[in-house]
């Protein structure tokens, strides 16, 4: 099988390493090589050594088609564990279906990626959709009757907030007062957030990715316009919670990865501390979290091959995949019918303080 | 320039001595544009102070080139100057750039004008004196004025739309405005009506007289050249080719042909009857 | 060196070239290129392949800034056209792909046609500016288009058959681009020394004096954008077949000036420059790829998150040092060299 | 009307960035009639550089300020000293694409020294919000407003009464002849690349501490384009009043209008000016003559 | 001139021209018949520049009409006056700068290209065929001018004087019926300023080409013309024969000077 050797395997990553979203992405990749080093300190994959091609995609799909083209192609890469944002993804998908390299999905996980199911396509997380649903339900129900508004990206990550949103509009009945989509790499909001307060909005539902996020709380603070936000997953990081200061005080969100401060993330906390530098720890978020644990999902079913590595056999044994504890989220499972692993989804609410995030009970 | 006399704003140099150090010298010097075209090709020449030098030769045979060598602005079009050397009081300037040049005294007036096109009358004249105080600037600026009073009534036109014999004499007066010791002048004559280029001769012939004003005067009009000048020397294919004083040199039988347009016989030729196509290069025998 | 400086006959005058040698070269690079593909591998072929629809975009700047002198900020808004256009052909409404090719070259022309309008008034930089805004008014049209255009997402295309050649092999729509290359290569050569070529250069150069000579500026100007926008709404048709894909966001306003890049860095107003260009600028970061990997090795490896930037930055180096070294661009290089190969070891 | 007020007061806010940035593009293109694409750039690199000196050594507001104009007018002069010097003379468009290869090393070398992370540039005093009649703004909004004030009061006088101002447009119209006149091409240059830079670093260290610091920041150079177009690209204070226009323009189609529309609020608006205009509001004629 | 009924190439009938309030041209009359050779001087900033500009279409006239051959050339736009047979060099040099001398030639020959646009993509058969004949006739004015040495040379890299001649080759390439001529000698010397003397003539006489020429140098002006018109301060103070409007204390006044009319 391409990128396997006697001595080595060579497995490959997409992301964004810049553009807006670069934290996120970087932070990811620390996490898979985390995983990578774990496994090569403990002798490799069957006595085969791992090596990790990243490619950057800068947050823009034709690159990510482009990327991915090269690792398969150029770099024969044995399998990827991940694919960059949702549009990216999407962008990609057609290829990866078509060659059927095994491929962990685990930064954005939406409804394309699993349903219906890829042979050889692996969602680790949560439903962006189904998050972006529970997260707004549950506001709802911490604060009802009150009249909601919507601010998203205009691309499929925003899609994807949006149907969320609604649904969860629909059955909680809630008074949607104002839905605008703004221009991906857009920052300034001022205009956005006055019409929300124009509209006589009293919660907010943020559909930006980082940055937008933060400066949407922040107008809001200025404008004293005091209201709950809701905010996806993406922006649960340290960087955000202290750049949004004291107007991230009403900011919510869900999400399915261990907090870094929690008792369950204690033990990943140290293999981070094992294997990455003291450089690179500072970059560590959320998103080293899911880099590492689709990873190590991946070198699990590749384990379980043996010396005879191929693809068919990797997509099988990751779809008989059950309860892998990885330590940084909740048990993965994937199914013969279900690529999804869908972790536990816990509430958070901004800790302006702390400059994190801390559970909601 | 009305009735002479007025100029005081220059300090009049001595021009006593029985032989000063030439005010400007070329010393066999080499010319190549774009490391293939070699234009001027061992020239050498001699300005003293004081002094009235003109050079004269037909299109192409390198004055201006010679005149952008000594002002330090031929690497502008990638032209180097391969060989020799130039001195301007006794000082070596062929590396020099071209302000360096200004600050020394010598300034040019290049050929076809070069004004700046989007600039007032008054603002090109002010960058005349860019290395002058504004003091001195409004000494300078009446002195101008006074030799071209048509510009007075024109400061604030801008200089893109004036005609082209206003912008001949806002480029002269321009670069008279730093006061200069050593003024080269291409062709300044170009373009300007006869009254006015009677004018501008004399007026180079008073500034001389009056303020010691050195100057190197390329100019196609040789009768008027020679006129006014002490020393003439004749460049053609990028050399020099005859040298003399005004008198030598009014008096050699090719110049008067072909560079004053005076036959062998007495009178003057009528265009009209100039048979046939004369033939260059007959300089390079 | 060459001989024959006599002509027997006018017709040798205006021929593309009057030496043997440049003619056999030619001849043998067609030739070896059109078998690269027999012993290439496959990321060399792909960057080939780039290469060459990259050069049909070229072209067409190079008609329109390079010859005519008319600055372009937003090229990329043609090459966007281009590609949607082929792409919204293809896939919503069904159309054979010979034909949305076609269509690829003719919208942006007609688009051509109205961000030439302004031109006819604009100098210099602020018709610079006008096709940047045009280019982004036509993203952000796309992006509301619906359902036509698909909005964010893009549109999924797949590689087509054309001609009875099936470009899902890579080896197929290789020489399908050099072809169509080898063609626009042909006709903005033809171009530019008939009288079409020279009233633009013309235009360029002095436009009041061109209007003199009888050349209406309204109708070169538009012809250039015309030419150019057709040029380039081609290579964004061959660029979404190669990418499978359209999206908004595949289109950056780097790739604009990008293109500028490759007119300036390839020589103004020269159809060689044009090919050298491109050839420069597609390959130098890929170059420094493999530069790095190469002697990064374990370097390499333990950078990967900042490999990006390195290359990035040895990319600006590299084309600022370039300019510096010679801002006459690599067709000045060209004729350096082969003056020095001329002439030597005499200099002049 | 109300809604309409803080629309507009917070366009002013955003719109004195651009503003500055704008007027940043008309020094240098007054002064050597190119336009710098690295604007930006400069803008985001000064303001990183300052956000590490300002950690250093603490955060005041009025050292903030001081250290980022000059950092921004260091930067400048280390780019034209190093970079663009050498390109004296040269075709102007060779010499554009050089400031375009300048942008993308100092886009990458910004991420390769700080990363990609986003960041609080905090600085004292700048998040508080000043109650304006009803109208909240934070304090480094009011404070760019006033910068940007100051700076076009700074820029009008130096134009208008220096000889400086004078031989900048003399080297932008004909370089060599400014030569042949004296005029130092190469200081001219310096002096509008530092002072140019001293803007967009302000302009880049108030985005920053407003906004957050990103390695995104460079895109006000693309955003102030419009504004220097509106203006004239030759009219420095032109530029810096249209920075302001455009930035009330973006927040009312923002407001009024389906908000995606903002973002090419400023190309058609300068679409349809320099239909009228051909060059710009404030910009001076192209001389068309035989 | 024999037969009085010949139509003018050239008629202008009170033309002016202002810019703002200035009145460059001003009530301006002026008439070049077949084989005449007429001049139009006059002080600097006259205007004499701006009535060629009018004359050429480079300008539209704030007033007058202006006929060529007899047509009124009311609406045109400046690129038809080329076709009407209109050729012109300048005053401060417009060449194309970048192309060579062969190229600045062909470029004078635009209006006589007949072929549509998209053959010359081609480049083959009429096309070619054209571009050929174009390219004979534009050596013919090669070796007319005898400039045959700096074919191949950018014009960029002439010098003024040089650049002037290929101007005028330019002109001439076009197959003018009149030929205006901006201060064709200015910057050449006596020997130049023969040849190109000697050209004028000739282009009258073997092409049948009328000219109209501003000029300072006035030995060219009273040796070569017909006929002289003088302008001052936009408007026409004399007019006639080089020998009477010499002759002319208003002429002598304003623009030859004591000693300019025999200089
Ligand atoms: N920038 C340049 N690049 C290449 N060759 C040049 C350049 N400038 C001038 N030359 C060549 O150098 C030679 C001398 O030119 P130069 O301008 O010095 O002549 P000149 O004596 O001033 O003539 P004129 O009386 O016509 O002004 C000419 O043959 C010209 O073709
Ligand atoms: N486009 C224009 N805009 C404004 N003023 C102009 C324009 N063209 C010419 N002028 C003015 O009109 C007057 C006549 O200019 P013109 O160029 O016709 O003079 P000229 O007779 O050719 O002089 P010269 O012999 O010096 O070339 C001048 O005062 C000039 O400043
Ligand atoms: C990593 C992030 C950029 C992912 C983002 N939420 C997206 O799907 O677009
Ligand atoms: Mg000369
Ligand atoms: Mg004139």
């Amino acid at each position: 099988q391409q990128g396997v050797t006697d001595t080595e395997i060579v497995i490959g990553d997409i992301l964004p390493l810049t553009g807006p979203p670069a934290l996120l992405g970087v932070a990811h990749n620390l996490g898979v090589k985390a995983a990578v080093a774990e496994a090569n300190a403990a002798g490799g994959i069957n006595g085969r050594k791992l090596r990790l091609i990243s490619e950057d995609d800068g947050y823009v799909p034709s690159r990510t088609i482009q990327g991915v083209r090269k690792l398969i192609n150029s770099d024969k890469i044995f399998a990827f564990t991940s694919i960059s944002g949702t549009a990216q993804a999407q962008a990609a998908m057609p290829l990866i279906k078509q060659t059927g390299i095994p491929a962990m999905a685990p930064i954005t996980t939406y409804e394309g990626l699993y349903q219906p199911t890829i042979k050889n396509v692996f969602a680790v997380g949560y439903d962006m959709r189904q998050a972006v649903y529970e997260l707004v339900s549950q506001m709802a129900d911490r604060y009802p009757n009150k009249k909601w508004a919507v601010i998203s990206q205009d691309d499929d990550y925003g899609q994807n907030v949006r149907d969320g949103f609604e649904r969860a509009a629909k059955e909680k009945k809630l008074q949607v007062v104002s839905s605008q989509i703004f221009k991906k790499g857009q920052s300034d909001f001022s205009s956005e957030i006055l019409k929300v307060k124009q509209a006589g909005a009293e919660a907010l539902m943020a559909g930006g990715v980082l940055g937008e996020n933060v400066t949407m709380t922040k107008e809001l603070e200025r404008i004293g316009h005091k209201i709950p936000v809701g905010v996806t997953y993406v922006s649960r990081v340290p960087a955000s919670a202290k750049m949004m200061g004291s107007a991230g005080e009403n900011v919510y969100t869900v999400d399915y990865v261990y907090l870094e401060s929690s008792p369950e993330a204690k033990g990943f906390m140290g293999k981070l501390e094992q294997h990455l530098s003291a450089e690179e720890r500072a970059r560590v978020n959320r998103y080293t979290f899911t880099g590492y644990s689709a990873a190590r999902a991946l070198f699990a079913a590749m384990d379980k091959c043996g010396k005879a590595l191929t693809w068919d056999c990797t997509n099988a044994e990751l779809a008989k995949l059950k309860n892998l504890e990885t330590g940084a989220m909740t048990p993965i499972s994937f199914a013969a019918d279900d690529h999804l692993a869908a972790p536990k989804l816990f509430l958070l609410k901004a800790d302006p303080a702390a400059t994190t995030y801390k559970l909601v009970q | 320039m009305r009735e002479g006399g007025t100029v005081t704003f220059m300090t009049p140099t001595i021009a006593t001595s029985a032989a000063p150090p030439p005010a400007l010298a070329i010393h066999n010097i080499q010319v190549v544009y774009g490391g293939a075209i070699e234009a001027v090709r061992d020239v050498s020449l001699e300005v003293r102070p004081g002094q009235i030098v003109a050079l004269l030769g037909s299109n192409g045979a390198g004055k201006s080139t010679v005149l952008k060598a000594v002002s330090g602005v031929l690497d502008a079009e990638d032209g180097v100057i391969e060989k020799g050397s130039i001195l301007l009081n006794g000082r070596a300037v062929e590396k020099d750039p071209a302000p360096a040049i200004v600050r020394q005294g010598m300034v040019q007036v290049p050929e076809g004008r070069r004004l700046f096109q989007t600039l007032t009358v008054d603002e090109n004249l002010i960058t005349g004196a860019h290395l002058q105080s504004a003091a001195k600037l409004a000494q300078a600026r009446d002195f101008v004025f006074s030799l071209f009073p048509r510009l007075a009534e024109m400061r604030q036109t801008t200089a893109g739309y004036l005609s082209g014999g206003e912008q001949q004499m806002v480029a002269i007066g321009r670069a008279l405005m730093s006061q200069p010791k050593i003024l080269a002048l291409d062709e300044p004559s170009l373009g300007l009506a006869p009254l006015v280029v009677s004018e501008i001769f004399r007026c180079i012939q008073t500034l001389r007289e009056t303020t010691g004003l050195t100057i190197l005067l390329v100019e196609q009009n040789a009768s008027r050249a020679l006129a006014i000048a002490d020393y003439a020397y004749i460049m053609e294919n990028g050399r020099v080719v005859m040298d003399g004083t005004s008198e030598q040199l009014r008096r050699n039988a090719d110049v008067r042909e072909f560079y004053l347009g005076l036959s062998s016989q007495p009178g003057r030729t009528s265009m009209k009857d100039v048979k046939h196509y004369k033939r260059r290069k007959r300089w390079l025998s | 060196m060459r001989s024959g400086f006599f002509k027997q006959g006018y017709g040798e005058l205006v021929v593309l070239t009057d030496s043997p040698a440049v003619k056999w070269w030619t001849a043998a690079l067609l030739v070896v290129m059109a078998l690269a593909p027999f012993v290439l591998g496959n990321f060399l072929l792909s960057h080939l392949t780039i290469i060459l629809f990259t050069t049909v975009g070229a072209l067409g700047l190079m008609v329109l800034t390079g010859f005519t002198g008319l600055i372009s900020l937003g090229h990329v808004g043609f090459l966007m056209l281009g590609g949607y256009a082929y792409a919204i052909a293809v896939t919503r409404w069904g159309l054979p792909p010979e034909i949305a090719l076609v269509l690829s070259a003719v919208l942006p022309a007609l688009f051509g046609l109205i961000v030439g309008i302004p031109s006819l008034r604009l100098h210099g930089l602020y018709l610079a500016i006008t096709t940047l805004a045009f280019a982004h008014i036509v993203s952000a049209a796309i992006l509301a288009g619906g359902e036509l255009t698909g909005g964010g997402s893009g549109i999924m295309v797949e590689r087509p058959v054309v001609l009875g050649m099936d470009l899902s092999s890579d080896r197929a729509f290789y020489w399908f681009c050099l072809g169509v290359c080898a063609l626009a290569v042909l006709l903005v050569l033809n171009l530019r020394r008939s009288y079409v070529g020279r009233a633009l250069v013309a235009v360029r150069d002095n436009d009041i004096a061109a209007r003199t000579m009888g050349i209406s500026l309204v109708h070169y100007k538009l012809l250039a954008f015309l030419i150019s926008a057709a040029l380039t709404g081609l290579a964004g048709g061959l660029m979404a077949i190669y990418m499978s894909f359209v999206s908004v966001e595949g289109y950056p306003f780097l790739l604009s000036i990008e293109a500028l890049a490759i007119v300036i860095v390839g020589g103004i107003g020269s159809v060689l420059g044009a090919v050298l260009g491109t050839v420069f600028i597609v390959t130098l970061p890929e170059v420094f790829a493999s530069l790095m990997s190469f002697l990064g090795g374990r370097l390499a490896e333990t950078m990967t998150t900042s490999a990006h930037e390195v290359k990035t930055i040895l990319y600006g180096i590299a084309i600022i040092a370039f300019l510096r070294f010679d801002p006459r661009g690599l067709r000045g290089i060209w004729h350096d060299l082969r003056h020095t190969w001329v002439h030597w070891p005499l200099r002049y | 009307m109300n809604y309409f007020i803080e629309l507009v007061v917070s366009g002013l806010a955003i719109g004195a960035i651009y503003g500055l940035v704008a007027m940043s593009f008309a020094v240098i293109f007054k002064a050597t009639g190119i336009v710098n694409f690295a604007q930006g750039e400069m803008g985001m690199l000064t303001a990183y550089t300052s956000w590490s000196i300002a950690t250093a050594l603490g955060t005041d507001a009025v050292s903030t300020i001081l250290v980022s104009v000059a950092v921004g007018a260091a930067l400048g002069l280390i780019c034209e000293r190093l970079i663009m010097r050498p390109m004296l003379g040269e075709p102007v468009l060779s010499v554009v694409l050089v400031t375009v290869g300048l942008a993308v090393v100092l886009r990458a070398l910004v991420t390769l020294i700080w990363g990609a992370a986003p960041h609080k540039f905090a600085v004292e005093g700048a998040d508080t919000i000043v109650d304006l009649g009803g109208i909240g703004l934070r304090a480094g909004q009011i404070t760019v407003i006033v910068v940007l004030l100051i700076a076009i009061a700074g820029f009008w006088f130096f134009l208008r009464h220096s000889r400086f101002g004078v031989a900048m447009r003399a080297v932008a119209s004909d370089e060599k002849t400014a030569r042949l006149m004296g005029v130092s091409t190469a200081r001219v240059q310096a002096v509008a690349w530092a002072s140019a830079s001293g803007l967009a670093g302000l302009a880049g260290a108030f985005f920053a501490v407003i906004y957050g610091l990103a390695p995104t920041i460079y895109e006000i150079g693309l955003k102030a384009f419009p504004a220097t177009v509106l203006g004239g690209f030759d009219s420095v204070l032109g530029s810096a009043f249209s920075g302001l226009f455009i930035g009330v323009l973006e927040n009312l189609v923002g407001g009024y209008l389906p908000s995606t529309l903002k973002e090419i609020a400023g190309f058609v608006l300068i679409l349809v000016v320099l239909m009228v205009r051909p060059f710009g509001l404030f910009g001076e004629k192209r001389i068309e003559r035989v | 001139m024999s037969a009085v009924q010949q139509t003018p190439v050239l008629e202008a009938t009170r033309i002016s021209k202002r810019f703002g309030g200035v009145k460059a041209v001003n009530d301006v009359s002026l008439k070049v018949m077949p084989g005449e050779i007429v001049s139009l001087i006059g002080p600097n900033g006259a205007g004499k520049t701006t009535t060629f500009n009018l004359v050429s279409g480079v300008l539209p006239p704030s007033d007058g009409q202006i006929r060529f051959q007899g047509r009124d050339t009311a609406g045109l736009k400046s690129h038809q006056f080329a076709r009407l047979g209109i050729g012109r060099t300048f005053q401060n040099l417009a060449l194309f700068r970048h192309g060579t001398v062969v190229e600045n030639l062909l470029v004078g020959r635009h209006i006589h290209f007949r072929y549509p646009v998209w053959e010359s993509l081609v480049y083959w058969g009429r096309s070619r065929r054209e571009e050929i004949a174009a390219r004979e006739k534009v050596e013919q004015v090669i070796e007319f001018l005898e400039i045959e040495e700096l074919r191949d040379k950018p014009v960029s890299q002439l010098a003024y004087g040089q650049q002037k001649r290929v101007e005028l080759g330019r002109a001439l390439a076009c197959e003018p019926s009149l030929l205006l001529l901006d201060e064709i000698v200015a910057g050449m010397n006596r020997e130049e300023k023969e040849d190109i003397a000697r050209f004028t003539l000739d282009i009258r006489d073997e092409f049948g080409i009328a000219v109209l020429m501003i000029e300072h140098d006035m030995q060219v002006v009273m040796d070569l013309s017909d006929r002289v018109y003088v302008l001052d301060f936009g408007c026409l103070i004399a007019e006639g024969t080089p020998a009477e409007v010499a002759a002319n204390p208003a002429v002598l006044a304003a623009y030859l000077g004591e000693e300019g009319a025999h200089a």
